[in-house]
């Protein structure tokens, strides 16, 4: 049974690997149908085949003596020494068949999407073909054996995102974010790496199996040695949760996800709304028991940085204009939500439900996060912009899209019975449980939440209509059906039991809603969109008046409190200015000339020498006369 | 007769054929043949060396055979392999290969060209080859003096000058490699110059801690050792297309190779004393040719720099002394022998096209030229490291086995030097960004081709080779780790 | 009478005024006029030897009458040579034939 | 120490040869230099005449003014435009030349006049008998010279042949 469940992970990773082949090699060969078409296909085969693992992995035989069990296979890729090398293989455990499903569901509903939303474009094909590179990345990603394996399809990831970031090359502003994502990223991985280097060194292994072990040897008596104060072993976790940062753009590695909405929106809601950006969450869950039990004070950290970023990102969302970075800003606080749920989750039963709910709110928020992207792909495919100040009134042209977009916020404003509010309640109860700070942040951050998604809500489908150059219009069976979709889901999935399958130990245990903290967090969710009912439903100035009231926070908010303006300033001035350009001006000058001025001397010595040769006649006579004269003046005297 | 001497004997008549041949097509297409031989008879070598392998397999270098030069100072021709060697070798037939291709552009004195470029592959190919100190020297000298006239004849720009740095950089290199070969042979007191004989006595610790850092200085020269490397931008930005993919690809390879194979495999004392200073220094190269790299504007010298940087990675990783990291510098050898070719034959071709090499004048050329465009992404994801392509596999296995090893410096130095890949990913992306992508710069350019049949044989073999060490490392790291015992079981 | 000192001034001042000429002098026949300079001086000093120390034998004074036909044929030969070069190069200043230098 | 007419004649002629000598190298117009220079060999000829060398004398004047000096002149006039000037002397060449010539005309002299000539005699008044000259110049006995007489007659012939050689247009 093991065995026929590997092969069709093997299939599951095999199939997008051929279409990214096939469409790639093939390019303009194909026509744009038959790219679209094996692109799509080949994916909804690997999401049935992804249910069908999920449904035998959760219901069938994953679970032995109640409880769920890790199932390896691998082969050995790269051998470094007896003890560390590089395997590949596929890891199937509770979360890695949760990913499966969420990442081919959001692929194959983006794919589909793709279909309306790029029709016609120039390079079709190598979007879909991109498209299947990034799916299988992202597949290997999380069914990877190894911290290693993971890196290698972390990177691949990277090269997809930036591949599909900077699809419209012409554009200048796309290659800059693709640019700009790439290397913040691989700053990040850069953490990573190390990371990885100081864990294998000290623990000499790469494997997760040996590395997660609760019973295991490296949890039950870790490297003791210190660097500069702290446990080598907090470095490594320190560094690899830095790696994760980058992905997952927690602050203050955040930059590059609000820049990478240059990509076409479909590629925001699959990479960087509902996969790819929560792989630093997976990626810190994956590697959860070696937090817990071995660094518990750099999972604090982790807790803490996902608190502000998710705070600084909600503020943020509450003041951007551009639809699309309002989502990012909006993905970018729900992935620290995440975070914080894994930074205040214990080990074992209940005390596991921070983690439990992190990955729950992984789940349900892919679905409703790609749902509001691919909802403001529609926006957008329908009028051209991604400006909320050209938009408004879109209710009655778009009413699908309104719907699901609807459903959606309120998903993320966690009102019942949507998905978001189960999820989100379970992190809220978790870090009640375990830091009341935190807590309120959260807290604070979801009720700020409701009121940026309906700011946005409202700004887009309510509000003043703006006068359209042509009625906008839906975009055809392709794009609405994923839409319908992503809605039903986003209805759904706030009841699948979690707590039943996804636990640190794989045991499940019971859990249930406590209303003593749910009730106020619906509360607060229905206060944040009150307000911006109140603010943003008719035209009105309130807006204005609490922007011109709060006028230093609200610039400071809407420049992103000067992030970008601080790397710039590092990158630019710093790295180009002060570091290459005088490296490159010391090569050239000092070092290249300090060469060239042994050849100068060499030359003037000899163009010396040889002046003594000058063929002068007179000159020789001189010196003749000369040394006649001294020497017979030293033999005289 | 030994099948290594093909490998001198094969280009040999090709100079015999290139003098008699009158047209310069017929001398291209003889080339090509020739080229296409060689590379034949180097993957024919493989399974050869497989075979004598399991026929000795307790042997450091097997396929040997001597031939004596001169008996008063034991001078031999000593020839064999290990699979190291033959790597090297395959490396350089792929490199001469596709340079052959990418020549066929050339115009002017075309015999002449590929008579100095056939003496260049003979020199590579008999460092390669043989085991004697003498010949190794030989050979190395032989694969100097056509790059000058290579450079200063065909090349571009401030040519004379550029030559003239080269060869005396690298020639006064070799000043002290003749120290220290000298050095090596009077202090081994055997009177042979053949290394394999030479690596059964001990050379004494004061001999081996004075004429270590001279051989290693020699071949680091070549090996673009931080602050020796001046000739290399200079060099590579003069060269004609061809010469630089095989002094990138394969002549710098020569620095790296020696040092392992003569300096550390005879003198792992020496060696072992002096780690600590020239780690620093091919430190100093990786993080510096990289930094260097960042603000260049001609495409060459982003490549040379960048070669800087990665050749660096190979010495410094020789430097660490353990089987790992030994068998990355290897690897990283040839990823960044394939890698930078591919690189330099691309840069001549977009070059014969726009006539520039500045990135400030290029912009948009994936629209314009694609199948060159995607070659150049594909070589500057594997040049930053891309899993699947060969830089990846090499840069990996350097900082793992760099860092396993037990002293907190190095360890410190392997963290300084995996920063590299960050700096990496900012130039190779700098000039993707700008000369790929983005609106068309030049409305001049909008009227040119994209790459014909030659380029696209030379640019497809280095892509495969690339993928191939990317995606089935273990061939090659079996191979290596398997003739790195003899000189692991030395330190 | 007159003491032998007194010829050796006058040689000696005559030798070095002929070499201050040869190294100074930017014109080869010009050169080649102190060198008669300083041919003179030895021959002077041939003869004074001659007479004041070995007033029985005659090798000074032969010696001089050589050295004078040696002068007049070297004179010859320099001065053919420089008119052939001038007439190559048009001038004859030191400093400015270099043809042959290198 | 009474002053005698030959030491008077001495003088002139050595005033004349000094002089005549700086003259000869400093001056910048060529056919100047040449018409001091032979003030110079003729006042020469006169020491000689002053040792009664009178032979000596005579071929000074015949073989150098009469020939050399003639050649110098022709040259001149075939090389330099009359009343050219040669190039001034760059100074630091002056003073090179200075150097050497005052420090090596201290050093001679200083050798010379510190000596002591033991056998320096009267000079015997009356000319040196022409046979005797013939005769030395002819023989092949001891103090006899036909060798290098005859050397120096080669020589000549020599010179005069590749004089021509060199000289002749193409």
């Amino acid at each position: 049974m093991q065995s026929y469940i590997i092969i069709i992970s093997i299939l599951i990773l095999a199939l997008p690997l051929l279409n990214f082949l096939v469409l790639g090699l093939a390019d303009s060969r194909f026509s744009h149908k038959t790219a679209g078409t094996i692109g799509t296909f080949g994916l909804s085969i690997v999401a049935i085949l992804s249910y069908i693992t999920a449904f035998n992995y959760f219901f069938d035989f994953g679970k032995i003596d109640g409880v769920y069990q890790k199932f390896t296979q691998s082969v050995e890729w790269l051998r470094f020494s007896d003890t560390l090398h590089i395997d590949l293989g596929i890891l199937l455990d509770p979360i890695s068949v949760m990913m499966l499903v969420v990442i081919s569901t959001v692929s194959l509903m983006v794919h589909i999407y793709s279909l309306g939303y790029m029709k016609g474009e120039r390079g079709f094909q190598r979007y879909y073909a991109f498209l299947s590179l990034f799916t299988f990345s992202m597949l290997g990603l999380v069914v990877a054996t190894n911290i290693f394996q993971m890196y290698i399809f972390w990177e691949l990831v990277g090269v997809s995102s930036f591949l599909l970031i900077g699809f419209y090359y012409t554009k200048p502003s796309a290659v800059k974010a693709a640019k700009k994502a790439f290397i913040v990223t691989r700053f990040a991985d850069l953490g990573f790496l190390i990371g990885i280097l100081i864990l294998s060194y000290f623990t000499n292994t790469f494997d997760f199996g040996a590395l997660t072990d609760p019973n295991g040897s490296i949890i039950g008596n870790p490297a003791s040695a210190t660097f500069m104060g702290f446990s080598v072993l907090s470095w490594a976790t320190l560094l690899i949760f830095m790696g994760g940062a980058g992905k997952s753009a927690m602050l203050p590695l955040h930059i590059w996800l609000p820049d990478a909405m240059e990509g076409p929106t479909p590629v925001s809601a699959l990479i960087h709304a509902a996969t790819m950006v929560v792989a630093g969450v997976y990626l810190v869950a994956r590697l959860f028991p070696l937090y817990f039990f071995v660094t518990p004070d750099v999972l604090t950290v982790v807790a803490y940085i996902g608190a502000a970023t998710s705070l600084f990102a909600a503020v943020v969302a509450c003041t951007q204009t551009d639809i699309k970075r309002v989502l990012a800003f909006s993905t970018i606080s729900q992935i620290a939500y995440m975070m914080v749920a894994l930074g205040v989750s214990g080990f074992g039963g209940h005390d596991g439900l921070g983690y439990m709910s992190s990955m729950f709110h992984l789940f349900t928020h892919a679905f409703f996060k790609a749902l509001l992207f691919l909802g403001a792909g529609a926006v957008i495919h329908a009028v051209h912009s991604n400006e909320m100040g050209d938009m408004g009134g879109l209710r009655k042209y778009l009413p699908i899209t309104h719907i699901t977009f609807l459903i959606a916020c309120l998903s993320i404003a966690g009102i019942p019975p949507f998905s978001g509010f189960f999820s989100k309640d379970e992190i809220l109860v978790a870090a009640f449980h375990h830091d009341k700070i935190l807590f309120a942040c959260q807290y604070l951050v979801a009720g700020l939440t409701a009121f940026y998604m309906f700011r946005l809500y409202f700004g887009i489908f309510w509000g003043k209509e703006t006068h359209y150059h042509h009625t906008p219009h839906e975009g055809g069976v392709a794009m609405s059906a994923p839409l319908i979709f992503l809605g039903l889901l986003t209805l759904v999935t706030g009841f699948v039991p979690f707590h039943d399958l996804i636990t640190t130990n794989g045991v499940s245990f019971a859990a249930h809603i406590d209303w003593a903290i749910a009730i106020p967090s619906i509360l607060v969710g229905v206060a944040g969109i009150a307000v911006a009912t109140v603010m943003y439903k008719k035209p009105s100035d309130i807006p204005n008046k609490v922007a011109t009231a709060f006028n230093g926070f609200y610039v400071a908010t809407k420049n992103k409190f000067y992030f970008d303006e601080i790397y710039l300033f590092v990158t630019k001035k710093i790295i180009f200015n002060c570091i290459s350009t005088p490296i490159a001006w010391f090569d050239r000058h000092i070092v290249d000339g300090f060469m060239d001025f042994q050849a100068f001397w060499s030359n003037m010595l000899s163009s010396n020498i040889r002046y003594l040769q000058s063929g002068r006649v007179q000159q020789y006579v001189w010196v003749f006369t000369a040394s006649a004269i001294v020497i017979a003046a030293l033999v005289i005297f | 007769m030994n099948f290594l001497y093909l490998f001198v004997i094969i280009p040999l008549l090709m100079m015999g054929g290139v003098v008699l041949l009158k047209s310069d097509r017929a001398i291209k297409i003889f080339m090509l043949i020739g080229s296409g031989v060689l590379l034949a008879a180097s993957l024919i070598l493989l399974p050869l060396f497989f075979e004598a392998r399991a026929l000795d397999p307790e042997a450091a270098m097997v396929m040997r055979s001597d031939i004596m030069w001169y008996e008063a100072l034991n001078i031999k021709l000593s020839l064999g392999i290990d699979g190291i060697s033959v790597l090297m070798i395959i490396l350089s037939a792929v490199i001469v290969f596709t340079g052959s291709f990418v020549s066929w552009a050339m115009t002017e004195q075309v015999k002449e060209y590929f008579l100095w470029f056939l003496l260049l592959s003979i020199g590579v190919f008999g460092f390669f080859i043989t085991v004697d100190l003498f010949s190794m020297f030989m050979f190395y000298e032989i694969a100097l003096i056509p790059m000058y006239l290579l450079i200063g004849l065909w090349g571009t720009g401030r040519k004379e000058y550029s030559a003239m740095k080269l060869t005396l950089m690298l020639m006064g290199g070799s000043a002290f490699l003749l120290l220290g070969i000298l050095g090596i042979y009077f202090s081994a007191g055997i009177n042979s110059m053949n290394i394999l004989e030479i690596a059964q006595v001990h050379i004494p610790v004061e001999a081996q801690n004075l004429f270590f850092p001279l051989t290693f200085l020699g071949f680091g020269v070549l090996g673009a050792l931080f602050p020796f490397h001046t000739w290399s931008p200079d060099g590579h930005a003069s060269a004609p297309t061809a010469v630089s993919m095989l002094h990138a690809g394969v002549l710098m390879k020569l620095g790296g190779y020696g040092c392992f194979r003569v300096a550390i495999y005879l003198m792992p004392e020496g060696a072992e004393t002096y780690t600590t200073l020239f780690l620093v220094l091919t430190g100093i190269s990786v993080i510096y040719g990289a930094f260097g790299a960042v603000v260049q504007k001609d495409l060459k010298y982003i490549n040379a720099y960048s070669s800087v940087s990665h050749c660096g990675l190979v010495l410094f990783a020789i430097l660490m002394l353990n089987q790992t990291a030994m068998n990355g510098a290897i690897l990283q050898m040839l990823s960044h022998g394939l890698m930078t070719a591919l690189f330099f034959a691309l840069i001549g071709s977009i070059y014969g096209r726009t006539h520039t090499r500045m990135i400030t004048e290029m912009g948009g050329l994936m629209k314009i030229m694609p199948f060159l465009s995607v070659c150049w992404v594909i070589a500057g994801l594997a040049s930053l490291g891309l899993p699947g392509l060969s830089g990846f596999v090499s840069e990996m296995t350097i900082f793992v086995g760099s860092f396993q090893h037990d002293d907190l410096f190095h360890r410190v130095l392997t963290i300084v030097a995996c920063a590299s890949i960050v700096i990496t990913a900012v130039y190779i992306l700098r000039v993707v960004g700008k000369i790929l992508l983005g609106p068309v710069q030049d409305k001049h350019h909008e009227a040119l081709t994209d790459a014909v049949w030659y380029e696209k044989i030379a640019a497809v073999t280095l892509i495969i080779g690339i993928a191939f060490i990317g995606l089935l490392p273990f061939l090659p790291s079996e191979i290596i780790n398997d003739s790195l015992t003899a000189v692991i079981s030395k330190l | 009478m007159i003491p032998i000192e007194y010829y050796f001034v006058i040689s000696t001042l005559m030798l070095f005024i002929g070499v201050y000429g040869f190294i100074t002098r930017p014109n080869m026949l010009a050169m080649l006029m102190s060198l008669e300079l300083i041919l003179n001086a030895v021959n002077i000093n041939f003869a004074v030897f001659n007479r004041y120390l070995y007033a029985d034998q005659l090798e000074g004074m032969f010696f001089s009458l050589f050295s004078i036909g040696i002068a007049a044929a070297e004179t010859a030969v320099a001065i053919a040579i420089i008119i052939n070069v001038f007439r190559h190069e048009k001038k004859i200043e030191t400093n400015e034939v270099k043809n042959l230098k290198y | 120490m009474e002053i005698t007419a030959n030491q008077i004649i001495f003088f002139i002629l050595s005033a004349i040869i000094v002089v005549c000598s700086v003259f000869a190298v400093t001056e910048r117009k060529i056919l100047r230099a040449a018409t001091h220079l032979l003030f110079v060999l003729l006042a020469t000829a006169g020491l000689y005449f002053l040792l009664n060398y009178h032979f000596l004398a005579a071929v000074q004047i015949s073989v150098y003014v009469g020939g050399i000096l003639i050649l110098f002149v022709f040259s001149i006039f075939l090389t330099s435009q009359v009343g050219s000037e040669m190039p001034a002397v760059k100074l630091s060449r002056k003073i090179a030349g200075l150097v050497v010539s005052i420090s090596g005309a201290a050093l001679c002299l200083f050798v010379l006049l510190t000596q002591n000539y033991p056998g320096a005699q009267e000079i015997s008044e009356g000319e040196i008998d022409m046979t005797e000259i013939g005769q030395a110049l002819m023989g092949v006995d001891e103090f006899q010279y036909l060798l290098p007489f005859e050397a120096i007659s080669v020589l000549l012939l020599a010179c005069i042949i590749a004089a021509i050689l060199v000289a002749r247009k193409k």
